[in-house]
């Protein structure tokens, strides 16, 4: 392995351990706001964007999507798309299947 | 847990006495229980069983006429029908002989004859069709091992050996294809017990002398039970009374 | 009451919405015909002209085929005419323009391993309350029975409705999922435990006929059907009548 | 057995991936849709409902700072992982089994924890088949933390037996192919990564809501 | 490299063997054994519906009389067949072949890879395979019997039944695990292993409909995943994510807590049983566009506007799925939701069969077997995707729906489509396996009667449909539209005893010309794609010398060339 790349690697590691500082400060964070017994939909709401903050961190830090091959993104897209597509579509039919019951 | 511990040694307690049984001596056999089951109170609303929608072969060996469900029947004399009476303890230790042949449940007009009976562990269970239309046997199992085989119209007898007693309460029989048609079969290890009738009386006869715990079972006014104890050559007499007051 | 006559394309309709169905299914299969006999003049034609034979040889270059466009632009039009005007206006009528200001009769449907029930709120007009925990082999459509609304209501196996009267019914199940399917009417819908599904049907003739169920729902599958018996109005009023009058002698 | 397979080790020029890792992440993907489905069941189950019979993870009687601790084990043992790939990056294999080691550990303390929350939920009576609330039109709770979880900690400890072999046999591939060992570390991280990106979404479903 | 290879023993060899060629073959014999299993299933089924109530000759009175009474088919046992016949056939039969055996053995080979990209993850996708098979099949010995909820196991019916069922789940779960191993390697192989100058437009069609398929596999098949450990659950842990509150089965209310939803099962099923649909129909396409480019000895007619369609095909299958659910109560917005994207989805299907009908304009037809099965494909094929336009409909789905007329049209797409694709593949690439050309008398008469026969089977079945007649009906003759059309369910089933004698040619050629001594050539179809660059048949590592690639797939009849083919492995001087 050349000198410039574990440089890098040393460079990448200060950008782990910030990543881990904030990974560990957003876990408190989405605990602290449940104490806050917030209405149901806005804390669904706030959970899932920490969550999803924190997903985001992970992937692209961690597993270095930041980075990453466009090969790989565009696995993700494909993957990302039907699972909005699993997760929309059987919900839209649950919802349609409300009350009908015209009397 | 303890549940499981004590059904655990009662098991092994089963299994220890079972192997001292002793053959029954018939000469012993001189007590008897008898009695009745009383029915007090508003029997209950029902309706007439309607097979014509369904089975238009089934309505036309009533003649067309409804039936009325067997659920609870009340006899003339103000007893109750299709109770099933049978020695709950105090019957243990013995090794009775087995009477011959199979317990019948007969299939006719999609409706079950006999509707509640008792039956010895270890004989079988044969079910008979006398039906122009397909059944199919179901049985609900607790203890002995549930079942489910189909019946066609004309099809041979469904037999099926009861290995474990089941009386209390009985099994059920059923036909999903025609979910009206019930029955309960009691798996007795002994031959002390009976059904009541159209006068409502039952008899257990044969007893050896002893203490006895008699239950009476109805299948939708569930148990009830007494303690009797009976001398030599003695005949007591029971009444049951249902609606059970609680 | 005539004698309906089965065959080897669509069987009798009775039902007012079925019309616009039957249309639907002819007109895609001459449709489909059209396509399938247009392609296969083609290939038989492309079969004979362009077999294997001395002297022959396949041209490299290819044709240019703009006929395959407009097949292809054909066929999505006349799938979205097909959408536009058959399918979506049909089915939105179908499933949701509920008849509720024409005197409907409402009805009940219960299914189970393996037979129909059909409620009829009596003549009160009332359906009596039900619940889970009164089921039972002599309550299959588990009425309360110490309910004065559902005392007289009627549970039978067979199902009746007058023709010319829009007739709403109420799909539930007990235990798996079943299918009631009238093929007579054009009906198919699925019941669903936990769900209760209103449907809608109104025949236009008499008849006698059979409910099937259209969804595996175990050994008995096959055996689950129950009549259908379209009456007159007149014929209708006096099994009701029967029926009430029968529930009376049970009432012990 | 010497048939070459290209691009095990140097990355393909189009793609510019090794095979293994766009093996990796192709299975992750699929992953995304075991766990996608499962989430959006959880969805379904929920949205089809009472409000009033869904409950919050305290509700329900989960331990909610045990639950964040767990949290904290796998992130941490998340840039354990990272970290100990990094050390191998800059040829520090004394780092690397350390750092690795860690991960394990942590890993197998996330278990443990996991295993003390489910007993003293057995302790409970309360088990997969338990209906919230008991009686009424109880909803799926229970069964959805069960099989949620145990799915996940199954995942964990697949995770934790692919990175025991690689300590304590894989890593003999350091003597001979170092960018290979260095690349199989990588994969066993992403998976790794994964796992713990999993227990992020279903800590707060869980748990929190 | 071959010689360390052969110096392997047996086992390893043969059963374990890594080599992506030998993996083909397991594939290929343990699929055509499972496909014939499922076939003869589906044979006793087919004496019930044609005699009912009647013993089945010889076979009945050799099975026990849990199953039969005096030699007549009890319905269960019925429901058991019908529901192992859909599984035996989809999961165990044709996606293994068409997937596992064809890709396997033939993916490689067409982009000049020495082996799969991960040799060992494909044995093991062989083993989970073999594993679910096994576990399967093992079912029928159980007390209850085999699964007998259909091959859908639509809850709350599948949690009830007997144990069948659990093993019929832990069994797919096996399958799935193997078609999902399988899938990333493709992906990967096709992504990664392809030769110099094989650009992604000069891959052959049938390596188009791999890749596609694959990601079919890797994406949709999770979800199914996920609902079988959700089912498991519900069978062995008690929980209810399928069971609503409130269920009354046989009379009594069955203990579980409730709140689940029985749709649910469904979504998950089908958001994998769709796209599977076209895991089944997209490889055989892709065979028979390579029986019909070298046939007609010219390229493909809209080589590009067809894989295009392809991918929009496996795109869009994701977004079709609950035109499976119209009858379950689903509101209008979301029916016409899914009756556009099925309208949508027919398009790229029309465009493909399109182009490979106009590929036979201008082209110097070779009736080989192997162009035969492809030719009838194409009509078949046809019939089978048209029956899909009205039961894509709402409305007419409320009469069609769960009829006949839906057997007939997935049969038409499935058996005389891919089945036939799959003979048009093993006619087509035997002499690549085996270096014996398979005959060619008894090939054409195994195809005119496996013709005649498969429209026997299936088209009386569109008729009994359109007639209302249900399908898993044991006996559909107690309905009287179904006594109505009695005539066509005999029919039916006397081809389908004439389609199981018309494989006897079949099996006959496939043994006997194995041993034949006198050799094919090397390229005995004159084909211009990589596979017939290498021996025959090909050893261990595939390729001799590193092929290179010089120009498309199907450069056939080339203006000015001295041979009526110019190989893609060739470097020819123009």
């Amino acid at each position: 392995m050349s000198e410039s790349d574990v440089e890098h690697v040393r460079q990448h590691i200060k950008v782990y351990v910030t990543v881990f500082v904030a990974l560990a400060v957003l876990t408190v964070v989405t605990v602290g706001i449940s104490y806050l017994h917030l209405p149901t939909g806005f804390a669904i709401t706030l959970a899932m964007v920490v969550a999803t903050v924190k997903a985001g961190l992970v992937a692209g830090y961690f597993m270095h999507l930041i980075s990453e091959e466009k090969v790989i993104l565009w696995v993700l897209l494909l993957c990302a798309a039907f699972l909005f597509v699993l997760f929309i579509l059987p919900l839209g039919t649950q919802i349609g299947n409300g009350p009908l019951w015209p009397l | 847990m303890r549940l499981f511990l004590v059904l655990i040694s009662l098991f092994f307690l089963a299994a220890a006495s079972g192997a001292e049984d002793k053959p029954w001596n018939p000469a012993l056999g001189t007590a008897k229980v008898t009695g009745s089951v009383k029915f007090e109170g508003k029997a209950p609303r029902m309706r007439r069983i309607d097979m014509a929608g369904a089975d238009a072969k089934c309505a036309e060996m009533h003649g067309g006429e409804r039936q009325k469900p067997e659920t609870v029947i009340i006899n003339e004399n103000g007893t109750l029908r299709n109770v099933f009476v049978w020695v709950k303890t105090g019957a243990e230790g013995w090794k009775f002989p087995m009477p011959e042949g199979d317990a019948l449940l007969d299939q006719k007009g999609c409706m079950y004859t006999p509707h509640v009976q008792g039956m010895r562990q270890g004989q079988s269970l044969s079910v008979k069709t006398s039906d122009p239309t397909a059944h199919n046997v179901h049985g609900f199992g607790k203890k002995n091992r549930s079942f489910n085989r189909s019946q066609p119209a004309g099809a041979s007898n469904v037999a099926i050996r009861m290995r474990r007693d089941e009386a209390s309460p009985p099994m059920k029989v059923k036909c999903d294809i025609h979910p009206w048609m019930n029955s309960f079969v009691a798996v007795v290890p002994h031959p002390y017990f009976a059904v009541t009738g159209p006068d409502g009386s039952f008899e257990l006869p044969n007893l050896p002398p002893g203490t006895y715990t008699i239950e009476a079972w109805h299948e939708k006014y569930d148990v009830m039970e007494q303690t009797v104890t009976i001398g030599d050559g003695e005949t007591q007499t029971l009444e049951f009374t249902y609606p059970t007051k609680s | 009451m005539n004698e309906p006559e089965y065959g080897w394309w669509l069987p009798p309709n009775v039902s007012v919405q079925g019309d616009d169905i039957d249309t639907m299914i002819n007109v895609i299969h001459w449709f489909m015909l059209a396509l399938f006999v247009g392609w296969g003049a083609f290939m038989v034609f492309c079969l004979v002209r362009f077999r294997e034979r001395p002297g022959h040889v396949a041209v490299y270059k290819p044709i240019k085929a703009g006929f395959s466009k407009w097949l292809e632009v054909g066929v999505a039009v006349a799938e979205a005419v097909i959408l536009a005007f058959f399918a979506m206006p049909v089915w939105a009528k179908i499933k949701n323009d509920f008849p509720t200001q024409d005197n409907p009769v409402v009805i009940r449907v219960v299914a189970e391993q393996f037979k129909w029930l059909f409620h009829y709120p009596g003549q009160d007009g009332k359906f009596g309350r039900t619940g889970v925990e009164f089921y039972a082999d002599d309550n299959p459509a588990g009425l309360d029975f110490d309910d004065e609304d559902g005392f007289d209501d009627i549970t039978v196996r067979g199902l009746h409705f007058p023709v010319g009267r829009p007739v709403i019914a109420r799909l539930t199940a007990k235990d798996v999922i079943h299918s009631f399917k009238m093929p007579v009417m054009r009906i198919t819908q699925d019941l669903i435990p936990g769900m209760e599904i209103p449907i809608w049907f109104e025949a236009k003739s008499t008849g006698k006929f059979q409910v099937g169920c259209a969804q595996l729902c175990g050994l008995g599958h096959y055996e689950m059907k129950a009549d259908l018996i379209i009456e007159s109005p007149e014929d209708y009023q006096r099994w009701l009548d029967e029926e009430h009058a029968a529930l009376g002698l049970d009432d012990y | 057995m010497s048939v070459v397979i290209p691009y095990q080790v140097e990355p393909h020029p189009v793609t510019g991936v090794t095979s293994g890792k766009l093996g990796i992440w192709l299975f992750l993907a699929s992953e995304v849709m075991l766990f996608g489905a499962l989430f959006s069941s959880y969805v379904l189950l929920r949205v089809g409902a009472a409000v009033e019979n869904w409950p919050t993870g305290v509700e329900a009687g989960l331990n909610v700072p045990i639950g964040t601790a767990n949290t904290l084990v796998l992130i941490t043992s998340s840039i354990t992982m990272v970290m100990a790939w990094a050390s191998l990056k800059m040829d520090n294999l004394a780092a690397f089994r350390r750092y690795f080691g860690t991960t394990i550990a942590l890993g197998l303390v996330f278990l443990v924890v996991k295993a003390f929350e489910y007993s003293d939920k057995f302790g409970h009576h309360i088990f997969p088949a338990t209906g919230w609330p008991e009686a009424g039109d109880p909803s799926v709770f229970y069964g959805l933390y069960f099989t949620l979880t145990g799915l996940h900690a199954l995942h964990v400890i697949l995770g934790i037996l692919v990175n025991l072999w690689l300590l304590f046999f894989g890593v003999a591939l350091w003597k001979t192919d170092k960018e290979r060992l260095t690349g199989r570390i990588e994969i066993a991280g992403l998976y790794w990564h994964f796992v713990d990106l999993v227990w992020i979404f279903l800590f707060p479903t869980l748990y929190l809501l | 490299m071959s010689d360390e290879h052969s110096d392997l023993g047996f086992l390893r060899k043969y059963v374990f063997s890594t080599d992506h060629k030998t993996i083909g073959i397991q594939y290929g014999i343990t699929a055509l054994v499972f496909l014939f299993f499922g076939f003869s299933l589906m044979m006793m089924m087919r004496w019930q519906l044609a005699y009912p109530g009647s013993a089945i000759p010889i076979i009945g009175g050799l099975l026990p009389d849990t199953l039969v009474d005096r030699g007549a088919m009890l319905p269960d046992f019925y429901n058991q067949l019908g529901a192992m016949h859909g599984t035996i056939m989809v999961f165990m039969g044709i996606v293994p072949l068409a997937v596992g055996a064809f890709g396997n053995y033939v993916v490689p080979l067409q982009i000049g890879a020495p082996d799969m990209a991960f040799p060992r993850l494909n044995m093991m996708s062989y083993q989970a395979f073999v594993i679910g098979g096994i576990v399967m099949l093992a079912s029928f010995f159980l007390p209850g019997g085999a699964a007998s909820s259909g091959w859908t196991s639509y809850a709350p019916l599948a949690v009830t039944a007997t144990t069948g069922q659990t093993f019929w789940l832990i069994g797919m779960i096996f399958l799935i695990a193997s078609s999902l191993l399988g899938a990333l390697n493709f992906i990967v192989t096709i992504l990664h292993i392809r030769a110099e100058g094989l650009t992604f437009f000069r891959l052959p069609f049938f390596v188009w409909s791999q890749l596609v398929t694959a990601f079919l596999l890797l994406l949709a098949f999770p979800p199914l995943q996920a609902a079988a450990i959700f089912q498991l659950m519900d069978r062995l842990a008690g929980t209810s994510f399928f069971l609503p509150s409130g269920l009354v089965v046989g009379g009594e209310q069955i203990v579980a807590a409730g709140g689940g939803s029985p749709l649910l099962w469904q979504h998950l099923f089908w958001f994998l049983a769709h796209p599977e649909v076209y895991v089944l129909i997209l490889p055989g396409m892709g065979i028979i566009a390579e029986v019909i480019a070298n046939n007609t000895r010219k390229p493909l007619w809209g080589y590009r506007p067809m894989v295009y369609s392809l991918l929009v095909l496996g795109f869009l299958s994701f977004g079709v799925w609950a035109h499976h659910m119209y009858m379950t109560g689903m509101g209008t917005t979301m029916s016409t939701f899914f009756q556009i994207t099925t309208m949508i989805i027919s398009i790229p299907s029309v465009i493909i069969l399109t182009c490979l009908v106009i590929s036979l304009w201008g082209a110097s037809i070779r009736f080989s077997v192997a162009m035969l099965f492809a030719l009838a494909f194409l009509p078949m094929f046809g019939i089978g995707g048209l029956t899909g336009l009205p039961l894509g409909l709402a409305a007419p789905d409320a009469h069609l729906h769960d009829t006949y007329y839906v057997i007939g049209h997935f049969h038409y797409v499935v058996a005389p489509g891919t089945i036939f694709a799959m003979f048009a593949g093993i006619y087509y690439w035997y002499p690549k396996a085996t270096g014996r050309t398979l005959n060619v008398t008894l090939g054409k008469v195994h195809f005119w009667l496996s013709f005649i026969f498969m429209n026997g089977v299936f088209m009386p079945m569109m008729f009994e449909g359109m007639a209302g007649v249900s399908r898993r009906l044991f006996d559909p003759t107690i309905y009287d539209h179904g006594a109505a059309v009695h005539g066509l369910t005999v029919m039916t089933s006397w081809s389908a005893w004439c389609l199981a004698a018309a494989q006897i040619p079949f099996i006959i050629n496939f043994f006997w010309s194995m041993r034949k001594t006198e050799r094919a050539e090397e390229n005995p179809w004159q084909a211009t794609t990589l596979e017939w660059a290498t021996p025959t048949p090909p050893p261990h590592g595939n390729f001799t010398e590193t092929p290179v690639v010089y120009r498309g797939p199907y450069e056939y009849s080339v203006p000015g060339a001295d041979r009526d083919f110019s190989p893609q492995y060739v470097k020819q001087e123009a």
